[in-house]
């Protein structure tokens, strides 16, 4: 493993930019971190879904007497009660999507294999299980939908009546000019399909909940590991007929995310349900194969009639094309990933004319949430296919096509056709810094070497950008009436009698250390050491310590909440002064500082005030204070980015305030008699801004690329045609272990972010540039133009025949 | 998924006839038959536990004729409900007398779902094809009773 | 049906059920929680213990054939709160990021590191071949085991 | 991960352990327990009881015969044939049970166990059908001696009957052994296998293309692949593999295993 980072400019000490070890990792290496599974309540009940052995069926009938007969079997839910119980879930979509009915479990129809139709609770996990088989429940079998591309026809089975046809939404973007695009273009190069496949993250934790109701306040405590529990909380509210502050979310350890535990608002509010019902605390752990059945599969996605317009020297000029979108069986999410994309609507090249035609159709699959590089990674792969695809069309080295049409450093900021701002970066030079790191130069030798020993030698690039902080005022251009814009994130600094620094956040963190760079911050700012700051683990939505869109997803935490620690800190830093003013009698505030936990005189360190002190003062001996002091050491503050409502009509404006990059090189050696192929070398070059902590930024890049490589290789939720998953279990649905990973070389820039306070840019979602990396090696490797992001070893052997 | 083939029985195809539509005779000749009610001529229900090697997997199968033409073809509609398992299956059959003796040309479509389905592929169809075996062997060995016994 | 065990040098007796697999009972019957549970098919690792010194995958046995048996799981190797070498390093070299499949990964790294005190890179990735992570892509957690190895 | 409720017995005997799997027919023998407490948690099979067979020590250990003959108890590891000295007496053994599955269930699985489920991804059915070796199965009524051609009857099934055990593997001498698979990512979920052994003859046994090992036999590596085609496959199709996508791995696996057996000395 080899490393290429930037120069570190030392100006003192800084908290910042240092690679300090995570507060978290104590207690997770001693087995001590609190994941969902270990909260345990006297009394509970332990929750087990009967689920749906159809992809397609109308429910004739539920029985479920047999199943409550068994002693330790504490009650049933049903679709029906549910109907009655709940309103249907709000729908982000306009017309037609917007007319589905979506209750936390099936009514009447199914419409996946694996969808919940009952829950049972019992004294213990294996009864609960034992009596969901004794409930009876008949099933009138109607054909599966599996292919988006037959959504549409007449023919097609309909999965909601409602919406009238398995059109959810569907919309035209364009930006520029086509006509004059494609009449200047020397070539038109026309690409009839790509497929972008069926996968997630596949977190190691599943889902789960443990929900508690308390009769006397009337409000749920959900401990789970929901990783947006503002979003949670907007779509179980109305649902539940009932105030937001009726429901606590809790979580403190969470098993890995990666926006795969956005959408299990169903699942918690049949908890909710039946916490209430049954009066005693309800418990629900999701195994892995109903996870892979049931939960959070990314967008599958095929684009379809591509053109591009190109000029001879491999200029790209525009491109269009139709953009047809598995939103799966419900839309918990979406359609909101038939905007997100736009949010790299260039990729990373200048190209000023564009039209593409989205649509978003329903199938009898597991419904689509949000996954690592979530609709983004899906358009700028295909952006990716594109050059690579022109540049082997027109004989042109995939390498001059990128430089020649990747956006210029001098371009920066750069305003995208539709009016996003991408801030900073220099996307040439860290191409050639991934190039260098894989050894360009000597690529022939290495390619003979190769050939001498049967094999095949190819080499792909990916490159792409990592959007993050939402302006969630983009919803508006799939549903004009939705009444969302902005963002912000919560953070809440105090010190406290003993003079504890205290940081409560309202992000919900799965791994990406919040704990340890919110520490980095506050010390920074406060000149103490991290050890100092005790930051409080996980969320808690009780004490007001969040905000409307607080939570973990779509690379922010760098900005938003860094940005809001830094924020509540400078807060306190001003009350700290303010207050050893008063004390030293009126000493002006800029005559003082804070040093070596305390604050202090500038030119008499012996008149000193530890935080110990301050705490004590304003907390338990506060007589005497000027009254107009309005000091509490307790300081709540609200980062809110500079967004505008973009404007509906054009589809026009900044969605997303900042754009980190990544660029990856990878090396394989493919056996072209069997399609077995390995990466034998690879390279990931990351620019994300100023980096609090380079270390946890690293790991980011890597995790992403092993997710990238096995998503590439082997990672695929496949179905037959009845609509039964292939792949229900890690036996088929192989992540890649230890042996799969490759060499890895990492490189770093910092090219810090003009709109944000620290410089930072959010991260961690990246790795979507490997799929394109090992998509442009398999083509290199074997000459043959790929157009699926999913290559295991039989589809190259077929492109080798 | 479909399989299909063609079986030769050493009897005339009146007998092999009697015996595809004796329920009495069907019973022996599916796997694993722990019950057999016949509702009509039409419609019989199994229990059965069909041996999986690492454990039987019990269920409770429909049989309805839904096509027939005696004495050279019938159709059947199956389904299989278990716990956690479901089957479903299209099967028809064709005779023909080839001197003396009585050719079946035989095709079934059959899907199956839920835990078992998600074995895999290279599993379950290895598997389908052994009881399909099975039963014709099993069937031949009924003919030749029933010849025996004219 | 009675089960006793010593885990991490305490002994425990309890009564279970003869289905209970091991990971079940040392989290639900013993609150051990540090052991977790990835998958449905022993793929994951999460649940590695060692199981009179040798390493398993505590979901693929049943809580009664561990009777009389010495357990060790994650929550047995810091002394106190002496953090071990290898637990000192997964936090040096950032091998743990969700920390989900820690507890497994240092089991399984704990037993390679016993039985060879020297693993050359090769011999660390076999050795974690049978534990998932989803967060790290392997890279910190085969240095951080080599940082430890003599 | 929760199974049906199920009954546990722990024999202190091979012929204790027969009386239990003859009491009911819903008795299963619980060896490893890596395939069989798996299908137990999709509840794809749930025994009425099952027979752990672990610390029966008969059915344990590996005798070298002056012979060369390899004599394995069932319930040895793959851990313990790994670490085995007389298992060394055939080398290949040792060198396709490293590449099984991973530590953890190296440690707990067996090879009597990975025989008798005949899972068509099992490693050890196509070796066992290459290298010729013979079982012994043991019933209440005595025991009986099988070839490893009439072992294997088909997925999940085995000659060893619901109420009897294998007692024995015996492996005749010989070193000119090969192995070639092609498996999900590196050592994962195996799509095709194939082993081969040069004894005078060359024997190729290809594992995952049908219910049971397919056995082909050759003059020479060179005309194996002939040999194969000959055997007229039609392998399973699934998410991995295209039923043709087998056939053809089929052929380049049994020429690779068995180019190793001839160039083995």
């Amino acid at each position: 493993m080899t490393t290429i980072a930037p120069e570190k400019v030392e100006v003192g000490k800084s908290w910042l930019g240092e690679s300090v070890p995570r507060k978290e990792d104590r207690r997770l290496t001693q087995g001590q971190g609190v994941f969902v599974d270990d909260v345990k309540r006297h009394g509970m009940g332990y929750l087990h879904f009967v689920r749906s052995p159809y992809a397609h069926a109308h429910i004739t009938s539920i029985d479920v007497s047999k199943a409550e007969e068994i002693k330790g079997v504490y009650g049933t839910l049903t679709g029906e009660e549910v109907a009655t119980l709940t309103d249907p879930f709000f729908q982000i979509a306009s017309e037609p999507g917007g007319q589905i009915k979506d209750f936390s479990l099936a009514v009447g129809k199914v419409r996946f294999v694996g969808e919940p139709v009952v829950a049972v609770v019992a004294e213990t996990r294996e009864l609960a299980r034992d009596a969901s088989e004794l409930v009876e429940v008949e099933y009138e079998p109607l054909p599966a939908l599996v292919d988006a591309r037959q959504a549409l026809d007449g023919a097609a089975p309909v999965l909601h009546d409602d919406a009238g046809g398995n059109l959810m939404w569907e919309g035209v973007y364009e930006w520029g000019d086509l006509d004059q695009a494609f009449a200047e273009a020397d070539h038109v190069v026309k690409i009839p399909e790509l497929h972008f496949h069926r996968f997630n993250s596949t977190p190691l934790e599943c889902d789960g909940a443990l929900v508690e109701f308390n009769r006397g306040t009337g409000q749920w405590t959900i401990h789970t590991n929901n990783q947006f529990p503002g979003f949670a909380a907007i779509m179980m509210g109305p649902a539940m007929r009932c105030g937001l502050d009726k429901l606590r979310f809790v979580t403190q350890d969470i098993g890995g995310g990666f926006g795969n535990k956005i959408t299990s608002h169903p699942q918690l509010v049949v908890c909710c349900l039946l916490s209430r019902k049954l009066n005693r605390p309800i418990q629900w752990t999701e195994w892995r194969t109903d996870f892979h059945m049931s939960m959070s599969h990314g967008n599958e996605r095929w684009f379809q009639d591509t053109e591009v317009a190109v000029k001879a020297d491999g200029t790209l000029l525009g491109f269009r094309t139709k953009a047809l979108d598995d939103a799966g069986a419900w839309l918990r999410y979406e359609p909101l990933g038939g905007v997100i994309w736009a949010q790299v609507t260039p990729g990373m090249y200048r190209w000023r004319h564009i039209r593409v035609d989205f649509t978003q159709v329903a199938t009898n699959k597991a419904p689509v949430s949000p996954n690592r590089g979530y609709s983004r990674m899906q358009h700028l792969w295909f952006t990716e296919r594109v050059i690579d695809i022109v540049a082997r069309e027109l004989e042109l080295d995939p390498v001059e096509v990128r430089k020649r049409n990747y956006i210029r450093v001098e371009d920066m900021p750069y305003e995208t056709p539709n009016g996003c701002v991408y801030d900073s970066g220099d996307y040439a030079q860290m191409l050639d810094i991934a190039l260098g790191l894989i050894g360009w130069s000597s690529m022939d030798d290495k390619r003979r070497d190769a050939e001498s020993r049967g094999k095949r030698l190819g080499v792909g690039i990916g490159s792409t950008l990592d959007s993050g902080t939402n302006n969630f005022g983009q919803s508006r251009l799939i549903n004009p009436e939705l009444q969302f814009s902005g963002n912000n994130e919560v953070a809440t600094v105090k010190l406290d009698i003993f003079g504890e620094i205290v940081v409560t956040l309202g992000t919900t963190p799965q791994g990406q250390g919040h704990e340890t760079t919110a520490a980095q911050v506050v010390a920074e700012i406060l000149n103490c050491s991290v050890d100092d700051v005790h930051v409080r683990a996980g969320h808690d939505s009780y004490w007001n310590s969040h905000a409307g869109f607080s939570g973990t997803y779509a690379s922010q935490f760098a900005v938003t909440g860094l940005s809001a620690v830094k924020g509540a800190t400078e807060m306190l830093r001003e009350e700290i002064k303010r207050l050893a003013s008063a004390v030293f009698g009126g000493v002006p505030v800029e005559a003082l500082e804070l040093a070596e936990g305390g604050v202090r005189i500038k030119d008499n360190p012996e008149a000193f005030l530890p935080f110990m002190a301050c705490g004590a003062i304003i907390n338990a001996n506060n007589a005497g204070l000027p009254e107009d002091l309005g000091v509490t050491l307790n300081c709540r503050y609200v980062y809110r980015p500079p967004f505008q409502v973009p404007d509906v009509e054009r589809k026009f404006g900044n969605l997303t305030l900042t754009y980190a990059t990544q660029i990856h090189v990878a090396v394989i050696e493919v056996d072209p008699e069997t399609g077995y192929y390995e990466i034998v070398d690879y390279a990931a070059v990351d620019d994300c801004g100023k980096r609090i902590n380079p270390q946890i930024v690293e790991g980011q890049v890597m995790g992403a690329t092993a997710q990238a490589i096995g998503a590439a290789m082997h990672e695929t939720f496949e179905y037959d045609e009845d609509g039964n998953l292939l792949t229900p279990n890690f036996y088929d649905y192989h992540v890649p272990h230890a042996l799969d990973m490759p060499p890895l070389h990492t490189g770093a820039m910092e090219s810090p972010s003009p709109f944000t306070p620290l410089g930072t840019k959010g991260m961690g979602e990246g790795g979507g540039a490997g799929i394109h990396a090992i998509c442009a090696a398999v083509q290199d490797a074997t000459g043959k133009i790929v157009t699926d992001s999913h290559n295991p070893y039989h589809r190259v052997w077929e492109l080798m025949r | 998924m479909n399989v299909s083939g063609e079986r030769t029985f050493e009897a005339p195809r009146a007998t092999v006839w009697r015996v595809l539509n004796d329920p009495a005779s069907m019973a022996k000749v599916m796997p694993g038959v722990e019950g057999f009610d016949v509702h009509d001529s039409g419609r019989w229900t199994a229990n059965v536990k069909i041996p999986l090697g690492l454990g039987g997997l019990r269920m409770k199968v429909d049989m309805e004729k839904t096509e027939e033409r005696e004495p050279e073809f019938a159709k059947m509609a199956i389904k299989g409900t278990g716990v956690g398992a479901m089957l479903s299956m299209v099967t028809s059959f064709d005779l023909r007398e080839s001197d003396g003796a009585c050719a079946m040309a035989w095709s079934a479509e059959v899907k199956i779902a839920g835990p078992v389905g998600s074995m895999g592929q290279r599993v379950l169809q290895p598997i389908v094809n052994q009881q399909v075996e099975n039963v014709l062997s099993a069937l031949d060995v009924q003919v030749q009773e029933a010849l025996r016994a004219e | 049906m009675d089960v006793a065990v010593t885990v991490n040098g305490t002994p425990y007796e309890r009564e279970v059920e003869a289905r209970k697999l091991l990971i079940h009972f040392l989290r639900d019957d013993l609150d051990l929680t540090g052991s977790h549970i990835g998958c449905d098919t022993g793929n994951c690792g999460a649940c590695s213990v060692i199981l009179d010194g040798k390493l398993v995958k505590s979901c693929m046995l049943l809580a009664v054939q561990a009777d009389g048996s010495e357990i060790e799981t994650v929550e047995g190797l810091a002394d106190g709160d002496k953090l071990t070498e290898l637990q000192q390093a997964f936090t040096e070299h950032h091998a743990l990021q969700c920390g989900y499949c820690t507890p497994g990964m240092l089991m399984s790294a704990t037993a390679l590191l016993r039985e060879n005190a020297s693993p050359s890179d090769e011999d660390i990735r076999k050795a974690l071949q049978g534990n998932i992570c989803r967060c790290t892509g392997y890279w910190n957690i085969v240095e951080a085991v080599k940082s430890v190895a003599r | 991960m929760l199974l049906r409720e199920v009954e546990y017995a722990k024999p202190s005997s091979v012929k204790e352990a027969l009386e239990r799997l003859a009491e009911n027919d819903g008795a299963r023998a619980l060896a490893g327990g890596q395939t069989l407490i798996n299908v137990m948690k999709a509840r794809a099979a749930s025994p009425d009881v099952l027979v752990d067979l672990n610390g029966l020590e008969e059915l344990k250990g590996i005798d070298l015969a002056p012979d060369g003959t390899l004599s394995i108890g069932p319930m040895t590891t793959y851990s313990e044939l790994i670490d085995s000295a007389e298992a060394r007496a055939r080398p290949i053994l040792r060198e396709v049970c490293s590449r099984i599955a991973d530590v953890q269930v190296r440690n707990r699985g067996t090879i009597g166990g990975n025989l008798c489920s005949n899972d068509p991804t099992n490693h050890l059915p196509p070796l066992m059908a290459a290298v010729g070796a013979r079982f012994t199965i043991a019933g209440q009524d005595g025991e009986r001696t099988v070839p490893a051609s009439d072992f294997f009857l088909g997925v999940y099934m085995t000659a060893v009957g619901q109420a009897e055990l294998l007692t024995r593997i015996a492996i005749p001498a010989g070193k000119q052994d090969g192995f070639a698979a092609v498996t999900l990512g590196v050592e994962g979920t195996c799509i095709v296998n194939a082993a081969a052994s040069m004894n005078g003859s060359l024997r190729v046994a290809i594992g995952c293309v049908d219910a049971v090992p397919v056995v082909v036999e050759a003059e020479s590596p060179d005309t194996v692949r002939e040999a194969v085609r000959a055997a007229g496959l039609h392998p399973p199709d699934d998410v991995h593999a295209s039923s043709e996508y087998r056939a053809h791995l089929a052929e380049v696996l049994a020429e690779r295993a068995a180019r190793q057996a001839a160039e083995t000395r």
